[in-house]
């Protein structure tokens, strides 16, 4: 029962298969796979943005949206149809064709990520020999069309928000790379089901994830502040910022073409998580072993949604970066940590179980992590200050 | 032949002729980008993935991004065009062309050509960092060095030498 | 330790986050059209004009001073004195305000033409949420739209209502007074007493 | 174009150089920009991501204040001076009829000074807190703690209108005295608000004051030297920064300050945190004063009972009363000649004289700084433009 | 004509164009791109010939595609410094007016 709950998806998916003749199976297969993506992420997305105005909401003592709907749930659509109406302005001075490509390889270069996530047992839409690789070389793509968008636009404003974007996503690209390089030594392949496979088993109760390991929570914390920087949310939402520059590269997008912008800056953010979920937090295995009989795809969204209210909960507390900042902390700490971590994973691979590998590899991340720590901050020479008063 | 190939032949061709005709420069960086995403396809065509996406990865995250930068930073503002093509584009044209019909008639007659396709080989990923790793180690090595050398290489020389001068 | 501050503001909002669902001192938004804030009695909108009795034309307290023309800062208040003069509530013949406009979108709401009043003829109205979609008609209100009954005005600012009803009482008592008294001396049989009690005599006292 | 936008990591402010103009970037922030606190414009050249050179450009919400006030009543200025520094509007009644008050040598009765002191301290209460919360917005903390302050804010609003009839527009202040007295209740209410306040204080602190992101931000950004700030006539929290002891409530004792215990908070380095964190500490001295105020407050009349509401005309001369405001000094200058509106009306706006070290401030920061530097000013652009 | 052919023949077009880039162009940073694609085509070679070679699982083509990837990249990052360089000297990428030593 449980098992056929868990494949629900794919036996559905086998059955409707047989009944269309062979030949055009392969691509029925592919319509079948690739139509649900494309509808569930996007109403994730929508789901997301009514958490996030509510949560957010919430941290400020607020009600948020709460007038569309029960609890607000249709402000979504409200936006939806709002942004859709709304009158699509193009500047006069703007170069019109790739100003209009720009949110659309957006919007699908932030789709294509999803063709290698394991978003259940045997739910993969393409299993990958060189996965990971696939997902960040798709990822790449987005910065051209930040590019497009900001230099089509032929504002000043957008401009200086698309070479910050640019600037930024490739400075994290590093570490976000070397940060997932752990579980792809330790798991020994780049294909994203193995790698959650290899995370699937229990001793005891206790799941195998990497983030249970010294080098699987560093780099799982490492991996997660580069997502935030690649995805652009706050602290890092420098390219957007809209204190500073308004809105960033986007600033000359209105209507549905904004809400491309918007969907695509979601998706990636969804893409990444989902990465760091197969990557770290074992993909569609339970947390228990006795939590098995929930099916795998309700994990990998619990899990999402997780990561997803932290985003959310980080941005209702941090303030932005600087840009100058934002690079120090990704050459300084992050890619320095990311390099030590690989390290620390080849020697936890070659080190006999036991609590001596606990303690060595324990060692070797968290003491340059305090010691760099205090290092930046000695060096950036700032602190908590004591006032004096007139006497 | 296949269909496939053919579509993504037109894609890589018109692409890369774009690229090369186009009169922004921020255009031809766009449609040339087009090009190595042609390629990258063939690539995958061709069954070699890995080197498919580093494709990808390389020429339209780095490369394209780089050319791009490059551009915006000597963008002069001056309101006058510039002719985009050389003074001596004729010759040019004729020498690529004359190239092109070199190259052409030696493939055409080539004995390589009467080859069909072998079956599929099995290439993983795992078998390509093996191979990196013990039959093409020194290699990998000297591009290790080398790429070190281009980076410390490119920084220094794109560096603002303004204090120096002062 | 790098990170402890923003860990302290974590915390910090996980706190606001929940104290939110628990504590109505955290939420303090009021769900305005459904709920609304007690009514406050200090508060002000618009000047409106009292009137005593059921008639509002007749029982204007207002007899076209123009101090509050005059003294209005946005200049906001157009007073046409009427050409005859009325008899009001004593009996004694008054000017009467032939025009009395208030442009809205010009007043600032900062109650000088209350307080510089002789007459207790204008107050303050408290009701705030006041729109219209004709920008030039409807806001400029004329005397009809203006006048408001003394029952209102006690409903809306009882505490200040109520003195300026003693007040009136008062002298109500003491114009009765005289004019017995006057009536008494004369000795002549028009018996010009009030017609409707519950009108007040309008005072004449200065500043 | 952009110079310098490569992704290697720049120097914190590095000598500018030479760069030739046209490679100069030449951006407008504002009139229309969400983090100029009103219509504001500043002019900004930058070289890559640092400001060059800085034209602030202001006058958008000029409305002619000081000429209006001429040809008005005494009186009759009151409620305009509310619309100065909309933010805290008690506080510009204050300054002006301290200076109608000085020009006629009105004396005002003891509980109309305490009364004056409380809503004074506690308009600087809410003035200050919202500030803090737009600096953190202005560096994009997605306006938490702007929605605190709000809360906050609101509860001393509520007060304000239950006293003066408006939350903002509180035309509260008469020349020799208050205008109304404090309703049933109101203190009770108002003392319960003073003492839930330090709760939300130490929100703050958790929430900003050992962030390392905002200490990173701000520390040592948008540095005024002591001297510059005595130069240019700086004067409240943004002098008092800068380590310039002044405060007109300890220089020039007005109203009843010398009764009250209350220390002002000097700053060491002159940057934003700073800036921000002597507002912040300020908050706790005006709890203080409050506390003492609203245990001290004597029974009595709220207005001097000689004074006329009309036809107010104070004898030739001039005078000028100043406070101080939660901006700094907010001065009004007139003067007299005898009829019933004054010869001439002049406003010492703080937000302006402060405005004017933006550029020092700024030049050499960073874009993204310069949002911050502004924010840590305080201005009020009702105020600045007039 | 054989599927290898059809390869080789869209590898040598490639080539031709990028070469015609290359010659034509007056932007430096154009011409660089033009030889980039050169060596793109170079690589289509390889994988081609990897493909329909005979011994395909000797990866020596795929591995001969990744190190010119490589130079290519390192070759893209040194060029553009170099034009940047040079750029910031004379002010113009215009390769028809930096024909002189001097400068």
């Amino acid at each position: 029962m449980t098992q056929a709950l868990d494949q629900i998806f794919v036996l559905t998916k086998q059955w409707l298969l047989g009944f269309v003749p062979a030949s055009a199976q392969p691509i029925c297969s592919a319509i079948l796979s690739v139509v649900p993506v494309l509808i569930g992420f996007p109403l994730l997305f929508a789901i997301t943005t009514w958490l996030e105005r509510k949560g957010l909401g919430r941290l400020q003592n607020r009600y948020g949206p709460n007038r569309t709907g029960p609890y607000g749930l249709f402000q979504p659509i409200a936006d939806a149809i709002k942004s859709l109406t709304k009158e699509d302005i193009v500047p006069l001075t703007a170069d019109h064709t790739v100003h209009f490509l720009a949110p659309v390889l957006l919007a699908a270069a932030s789709f294509l990520g999803y063709a290698v996530l394991p978003i259940g047992r045997n739910m993969v839409l393409v299993n990958m020999n060189a996965g990971v690789l696939y997902f960040f070389a798709v990822g790449s793509v987005v910065e051209l069309a930040v590019f497009m968008a900001g230099w089509s636009s032929r504002s000043k404003y957008s401009l200086l928000g698309a070479m910050r974007a640019i600037a930024q996503m490739i400075s994290y690209e590093v570490p976000l790379v070397l940060a997932s390089i752990v579980a792809i030594m330790q798991a020994g392949s780049l294909s994203t089901v193995a790698i959650v496979d290899k995370q699937a088993g229990y001793t005891g109760i206790w799941p195998h994830w990497f983030v249970f390991t010294p080098w699987g929570v560093v780099g799982f914390a490492l991996f997660m502040i580069a997502a935030t920087a690649e995805s652009n949310r706050s602290p890092f939402d420098l390219p957007e910022g809209e204190s500073e520059i308004i809105a960033g590269y986007y600033i000359e997008y209105s209507g549905f073409k904004f809400a491309l912008f918007f969907l695509g800056e979601y998706l990636g953010m969804f893409a990444t998580s989902g990465m760091a979920i197969t990557l770290f937090l074992g993909g569609w295995s339970a947390p228990f072993s006795f939590l098995t009989w929930i099916p795998s795809y309700v994990w990998f969204f619990a899990k999402l949604l997780a990561l997803i209210a932290g985003f959310i909960w980080i941005r209702g507390t941090l303030p932005r970066l600087r840009m100058d900042q934002l690079m120090s902390l990704a050459w300084e700490f992050i890619l320095p940590m990311a390099l030590l971590n690989m390290l620390d994973a080849g020697i936890w691979h070659f080190m006999p179980a036991g609590v001596l590998r606990w303690l060595v590899c324990t060692a070797i991340v968290a003491v340059p992590c305090v010691l760099l720590g205090q290092g930046l901050k000695r060096n950036k020479k700032f602190q908590v200050r004591t006032y004096q008063f007139a006497k | 032949m296949t269909v496939t190939f053919l579509i993504l032949a037109v894609i890589t061709v018109a692409g890369t002729a774009a690229a090369m005709g186009l009169r922004n420069a921020v255009h031809c960086v766009l449609a040339l980008t087009v090009g190595f995403a042609g390629v990258a396809a063939i690539y995958l065509q061709l069954d070699a993935q890995f080197v498919g996406l580093t494709q990808i990865m390389v020429y339209v995250g780095a490369v394209a991004i780089l050319a791009v930068f490059a551009i915006m930073m000597t963008h002069t503002p001056l309101p006058a065009k510039p002719p985009t093509y050389s003074s001596f584009w004729l010759l040019g044209s004729v020498v690529a062309a004359a190239v092109f019909a070199v190259l052409a008639w030696a493939i055409c007659s080539s004995a390589a050509s009467t080859q069909g396709l072998p079956p599929e080989p099995e290439v993983s990923v795992q078998q390509i960092g093996d191979a990196l790793m013990h039959q093409f180690v020194l290699p990998l090595e000297i591009m290790g060095l080398l790429l070190t050398a281009a980076l410390i290489g490119a920084v220094v020389i794109a560096m603002d030498r303004r204090e120096e001068t002062k | 330790m790098v990170g402890e501050g923003i860990l302290k503001g974590l915390v910090e909002t996980a706190r606001n986050f929940f104290g939110s669902y628990v504590g109505k001192d955290r939420l303090t938004t009021v769900q305005y059209p459904e709920e609304r804030l007690p009514q406050i009695e200090a508060a002000r909108s618009f000047p409106f004009l009292v009137y005593d009795g059921p008639d509002w034309d007749k029982g204007m307290r207002c007899v076209a001073c123009q101090i509050c023309e005059k003294e209005c800062p946005p200049k906001c208040i157009l007073i046409k004195k009427s050409a005859d003069k009325k008899p009001d509530a004593v009996g004694k013949p008054q000017f009467y305000p032939a025009v009395f406009n208030i442009d809205i979108s010009v007043c600032m709401s900062c109650q000088i033409c209350v307080e510089v009043c002789p007459f207790d003829a204008i107050k303050m109205d408290v009701d705030y949420d006041l729109s219209t979609d004709d920008r030039f008609g409807d806001l400029l209100l004329d005397k009809e739209r203006l006048a408001k009954s003394n029952e209102y005005y006690n409903a809306i600012h009882p505490t200040e209502a109520a003195a300026v009803d003693a007040h009136f009482a008062e002298e109500r008592a003491k114009a009765e007074a005289k004019a017995k008294a006057a009536t008494e001396a004369k000795a002549a049989a028009e018996a010009k007493v009030a017609p409707a009690a519950q009108e007040q005599p309008v005072g004449g006292e200065t500043q | 174009m952009i110079t310098d936008a490569s992704p290697a990591a720049q120097p914190e402010l590095e000598p500018l150089s030479e760069t030739s103009e046209e490679q100069l970037l030449e951006i407008a922030m504002g009139p229309q920009h969400p983090s100029t606190h009103g219509v504001f414009r500043m002019n900004v050249v930058l070289d890559g991501e640092h400001v060059v050179r800085l034209k602030p450009v202001f006058g958008y919400l000029h409305r002619n204040h000081e000429k209006i006030a001429e040809s008005e009543t005494y009186l009759g200025s009151m409620p305009y001076t509310d619309r100065l520094d909309y933010m805290c509007p008690i506080t510009n009644n204050w300054a002006y009829a301290l200076a109608v008050e000085k020009l006629a040598g009105i004396q005002v009765p003891e509980r109309a000074e305490y009364l004056r002191v409380i809503v004074g301290e506690l308009t600087r209460l809410q003035n200050h807190a919202c500030l803090i919360g737009f600096l953190m917005q202005d560096m994009g903390s997605s306006g938490t703690p702007l929605m605190y302050a709000f809360r906050e804010r609101e509860k001393i609003l509520d007060l304000f209108e239950s006293l003066t009839g408006a939350r903002m527009m509180c035309n509260y202040m008469r020349f020799g005295g208050c205008r109304v007295d404090m309703p049933a209740g109101w203190l009770e209410q108002a003392q319960n608000v003073v003492r839930e306040f330090p709760r939300f204080l130490d929100e703050y602190e958790n929430l900003l004051v050992s962030n390392e992101i905002l200490m990173e931000r701000t520390q040592g950004v948008g540095v005024l030297s002591k001297e510059l700030a005595i130069n240019a006539g700086m004067s409240g929290p943004m002098a008092r920064a800068s380590g310039v002891n002044y405060d007109i409530r300890k220089v020039d004792k007005y109203s009843i300050y010398e009764r009250f215990a209350f220390r002002v908070p000097l700053g060491a380095h002159g940057d934003v945190y700073d800036r921000y964190m002597i507002r912040f500490l300020e908050m706790r001295e005006s709890l203080k004063i409050l506390n003492e105020a609203m245990r001290d407050i004597p029974a009595g009349p709220i207005v001097d009972p000689k004074m006329r509401i009309r036809g107010f005309r104070p004898k030739p001369g001039e005078a000028y009363g100043r406070i101080e405001s939660p901006k700094g000094e907010l001065g009004f200058y007139l003067i007299s000649n005898g009829s019933l509106n004054p010869y001439r009306y002049r406003v010492r706006p703080p937000s302006l004289i402060n405005l004017t070290v933006l550029e020092d401030l700024c030049i050499g920061q960073n874009v993204a700084d310069v949002v911050a530097i502004l924010g840590s000013v305080d201005i009020v652009l009702g105020e600045v433009d007039r | 004509m054989s599927s290898l052919q059809s390869y080789l023949l869209l590898s040598a077009l490639l080539f031709s164009i990028g070469l015609a880039g290359a010659l034509t162009r007056r932007n430096a940073i154009l011409v660089l791109i033009g030889i980039e694609l050169m060596l793109n085509s170079a690589n289509l070679n390889f994988i081609a010939f990897w493909r329909y070679g005979p011994a395909p699982a000797k990866l020596t083509g795929i591995m001969f595609a990744i190190f010119s990837i490589s130079v290519a990249a390192a070759e893209a990052a040194v060029g553009l410094a170099i034009i940047l360089a040079a750029y910031r000297h004379s002010k113009t990428t215009d390769l028809d007016q930096m024909n002189s030593l001097k400068g």
